[in-house]
């Protein structure tokens, strides 16, 4: 039988890429809804984002936010490359290159978050 | 043995871009292919947002520049594509999620079609914020 | 009965050609007459040499599919006249090594798809209200596929990733996991629970549309992932 | 592994023209036996009549008053193949129904018949063949049981192809014999054009036999000798839904449409029979249509409505000499001609059978073969299982 296979990876996965999904409507949704909506006229000026992230619950759910999108975008864009049919090495690369640029993404973030003062 | 040293010879041709061939292909493959475009189209915007909210860091006049120009109604048709393809891509997901745990197999057409119109009106309702806010 | 004239485009090549092509030939139909009836007149009344796989003419043996105007179809029971195009193009299946002219080699699919040990027949569903025959052994009949490739065909992540265990084979796995009979269906969920096997397909369901046996491969694969998942979630849950 | 044009000093060469059910049992046969086997079919093997035929694993039953020589080889081949071929049938038994009075007076023949010919048989009341097939005309007098069954025509053959090629046997669909080449009054091989390349070349042989069924007098014809084959088709109807568990056989002398085999999603009604000339000339007449759907409906009224699903024709290589007229006057039992007794060395055809009986064609045949060879090797195919269909393909 083939064993070419990474285990059980591949259901957890798939599952969790379907779980982030769901759980983006809710962040994507407040995400919007409070940028645009909540905050008067939404966040038009520096100062607006400014007085906007000056609160740490905030903060925390932006920061969960942009850690949730980058894992779902990252597992998307993996999958796209794996139908490719990359191969063994490929799918190292593919791997560990997701890995990598998603890490980035939620540090540059994070660090952006308190660039802003 | 069915001459295989003429048969092994050759290979199936791959085909990376198969998943976008939908010609003669039902409502099933078109969604799956409009999910990836929106998928990727999503990936790109999160790249560009990320890198225009480092103007953040650059101080308010940056900032504010930026807004003036986002606030152009040039601007406006490419935030109704935005919420397009958020709206499709959330809420077929919300489908295939299903679908792939095997809730709803069967109907997942009638899903695909229901889920469309709910798209339709939120895109509306949207695009109507977009004008009046 | 109505006959007209039909233009077949077919698509030609030859093992040590540089490229394949197109030939065109006029068949006479009538309100009968199936994409493989008008085949088997091109190769007797205009080009012998025209190569095709066919055998039962029924759809039971699974040998004649073919794409016909772009659509995965068993040529055999699919009606020109019902087609309604004045020219009817007749082509190989994808995402399959080309032999010659039409004919595919199905090798490289009986490789993975045998190895999902699905035996020819299964138990058998009796009419309602039926009883079992006194003195018959077995109550069996064959199963639905005909391994007729038109799912690999139409699949839009066959076509990307030779890999890809692909919707024939993972829907025989989950018939084996329905009815082992013998066979190991642990083994098999623990070959199928990987990144080429049932995780790989993105639910496009072209599978299940052109399947001609009503086999639902599209519903099988995600039946699979359906059993892992509540595997995993009890596996979670056990252990927590 | 036998390569164009490669001269076999080790041991004897045969080659078999026809890639259907005999091609493959005798290729099959002669493997087993030791001899190397290149089996040339015209277009994909099984396509011209082996994979045509309604499915149906004969128990003999439907000869056993007209043709017991058939009927007999039937029930034999039946009992062996269920042997060497596990897996392959939906072994579900038949029932011959008795619908009308006429059908009823036929029972003691049929009963007498199927005695002589070793066809074990159970004779149900009207209460219990509805019980078992709850579908049957409400009509039904009585019914008898037989050991039919289903096939599957073009996977059990494969079966026979894959064995052979485990075996050693090479296996050239798309090739087609276009002419034999000879020395004097002897054949010595054939010339064949490969249809995958388009490229014609010469094969050697020892012997060549004959297998090509409904063609096999258009093949003789290039030796310049004759076979009394009539090719004599028949409509086939298959309908979606299986509308009965065992196959259902008309009670009565064989006629049109009394027989349906439960195949697979479907239900298959055969057959009518008619002879022609030529066997790549198959017509599908409506009214034979028309007609399975009526003789069907005879004995399960629900066919009348059922959903079609296909209509197709097979012509049966029967052994006969021309001016039949219908085909049903005409054996099926079968018979290998060695055309050394016409002059013609090297040479030998099998034909006539039917699919159930493929395995005892190609063992009078391999006899045949391997006495002209003056060999000493014993049929083992009674007992030799079969490799699974997907072997022919990996």
């Amino acid at each position: 039988m083939n064993t070419k296979q990474s285990g059980t990876w591949a259901g957890t996965l798939w599952l969790l890429q379907a779980l982030s999904g769901l759980l983006l409507i809710l962040l994507l949704g407040s995400h919007m809804i409070v940028n645009h909506y909540v905050v008067e006229r939404g966040l038009r000026t520096y100062q607006d984002v400014v007085n906007y992230l000056s609160h740490p619950w905030v903060v925390a759910w932006e920061i969960l936010f942009l850690v949730v999108v980058t894992f779902h975008a990252a597992l998307g864009v993996r999958s796209i490359l794996l139908d490719l049919g990359p191969g063994k090495g490929g799918r190292r690369i593919i791997n560990w290159g997701i890995t990598l640029l998603g890490l980035f993404a939620v540090l540059y973030g994070v660090w952006l978050t308190f660039q802003i003062k | 043995m069915l001459d295989t040293t003429r048969f092994n010879t050759r290979r199936r041709q791959r085909r990376p871009g198969a998943w976008l061939h939908l010609k003669g292909r039902h409502v099933g493959a078109w969604a799956f292919a409009l999910n990836r475009l929106a998928g990727l189209g999503l990936v790109l915007y999160l790249i560009l947002h990320l890198f225009v909210l480092s103007l953040l860091a650059k101080g308010p006049r940056a900032w504010d520049d930026f807004v003036a120009l986002a606030k152009s109604p040039l601007i406006l048709p490419l935030d109704v594509i935005l919420l397009a393809g958020i709206l499709y891509h959330g809420l077929n997901g919300v489908r295939i999620a299903l679908i792939g745990v095997g809730i709803g197999v069967r109907q997942h057409k009638t899903m695909f079609w229901t889920l469309m119109v709910i798209v339709a009106v939120l895109l509306a309702v949207g695009t109507w914020g977009f004008i009046t806010v | 009965m109505t006959e007209k004239n039909v233009q077949f485009k077919v698509f030609r090549y030859k093992q040590g050609d540089t490229a394949p092509h197109y030939d065109t030939f006029t068949v006479t139909v009538n309100e009968r007459t199936t994409v493989l009836d008008a085949l088997e007149a091109i190769r007797r009344d205009q080009d012998g040499t025209l190569t095709f796989r066919h055998s039962c003419h029924h759809a039971s043996c699974g040998t004649c599919g073919m794409r016909v105007n772009g659509k995965e179809v068993l040529a055999c029971v699919t009606n020109v006249m019902e087609l309604g195009t004045p020219e009817v193009v007749v082509e190989p299946l994808q995402n399959a090594p080309i032999i010659s002219d039409l004919v595919v080699d199905m090798g490289g699919f009986y490789e993975t798809f045998s190895q999902a040990h699905l035996p020819l027949i299964r138990e058998s569903e009796y009419l309602p209200e039926s009883d079992v025959a006194e003195g018959v052994p077995f109550h069996m009949r064959l199963e639905s596929c005909l391994e007729c490739g038109l799912c690999l065909s139409a699949c839009p992540v066959v076509g990307t990733d030779p890999e890809y265990l692909g919707p024939a084979t993972l829907a025989a796995v989950w018939r084996v996991v329905q009815e082992p009979r013998g066979e190991d269906p642990e083994a098999l969920l623990a070959w199928v629970d990987s990144e080429q096997g049932c995780w790989r397909c993105h639910a496009a369901m072209e599978c299940t549309e052109v399947c001609p046996s009503n086999v639902d491969p599209g519903g099988a694969i995600m039946a699979l992932r359906g059993e892992l998942t509540r595997r995993k979630i009890g596996h979670l849950l056990g252990q927590g | 592994m036998v390569k164009e044009g490669e001269i076999i000093m080790a041991n004897y060469h045969v080659v078999i023209i026809g890639g259907g059910g005999t091609g493959a049992a005798l290729a099959h046969d002669l493997a087993l036996r030791g001899v190397r086997v290149t089996v040339v079919e015209r277009g994909e093997v099984t396509s011209g009549t082996t994979g045509r035929h309604h499915g149906l694993l004969h128990s003999g039953a439907r000869y056993a008053v007209k043709d017991q020589e058939s009927a007999k080889e039937c029930i034999q081949e039946n009992m062996i193949l269920r042997k060497i071929a596990p897996g392959s049938f939906e072994l579900n038994d038949g029932l011959f129904v008795a619908i009308t009075e006429e059908d009823l007076a036929y029972y003691d023949d049929f009963m007498e018949g199927c005695a002589v010919c070793g066809i074990p048989t159970r004779t149900l009341t009207r209460e219990e063949a509805l019980r078992l097939e709850p579908n049957l005309n409400p009509e039904v007098k009585l019914a008898v049981q037989v050991p039919d069954g289903t096939m599957d025509a073009m996977r059990l053959v494969l079966r026979f192809f894959a064995t052979a090629k485990h075996n050693g046997a090479v296996i050239k669909p798309f090739t087609e014999v276009i002419s034999l080449n000879m020395e004097g009054k002897t054949v010595t091989g054939v010339h064949v054009r490969d249809h995958t390349t388009g490229k014609e070349y010469d094969i050697g042989a020892d012997i060549v036999v004959n297998a090509a069924g409904p063609w096999a007098e258009k093949i003789a014809r290039m030796a310049g000798v004759d076979v009394p084959v009539q090719p004599s088709p028949g409509v086939l109807v298959a309908v979606w839904g299986r509308y009965n568990n065992m196959v259902i056989n008309r009670l009565h002398r064989s006629g049109d449409g009394d027989i349906i085999v439960p195949q697979r999603e479907l239900s298959i009604i055969g057959t009518s029979s008619w002879v022609v000339d030529d066997p790549d000339q198959l017509e599908v007449p409506e009214e034979h249509i028309q007609l399975m759907y009526e003789k069907g409906a005879e004995m399960i009224p629900a066919i009348k409505h059922a959903k079609m699903r296909a209509a197709w024709s097979a012509a049966r290589p029967l052994i006969g000499s021309r001016g039949a007229t219908t085909g049903r006057e005409l054996s099926r039992t079968f018979k290998c001609f060695d055309h050394a007794d016409e002059g013609v060395e090297g040479f030998v055809t099998i034909t006539g059978g039917k699919a159930t009986t493929a395995r005892a064609m190609a063992e009078t045949t391999a006899d045949v073969v391997v006495r002209k060879l003056g060999l000493d090797a014993p049929c083992r195919t009674r007992e030799v299982v079969l490799l699974p269909h997907t072997a022919y393909y990996t």
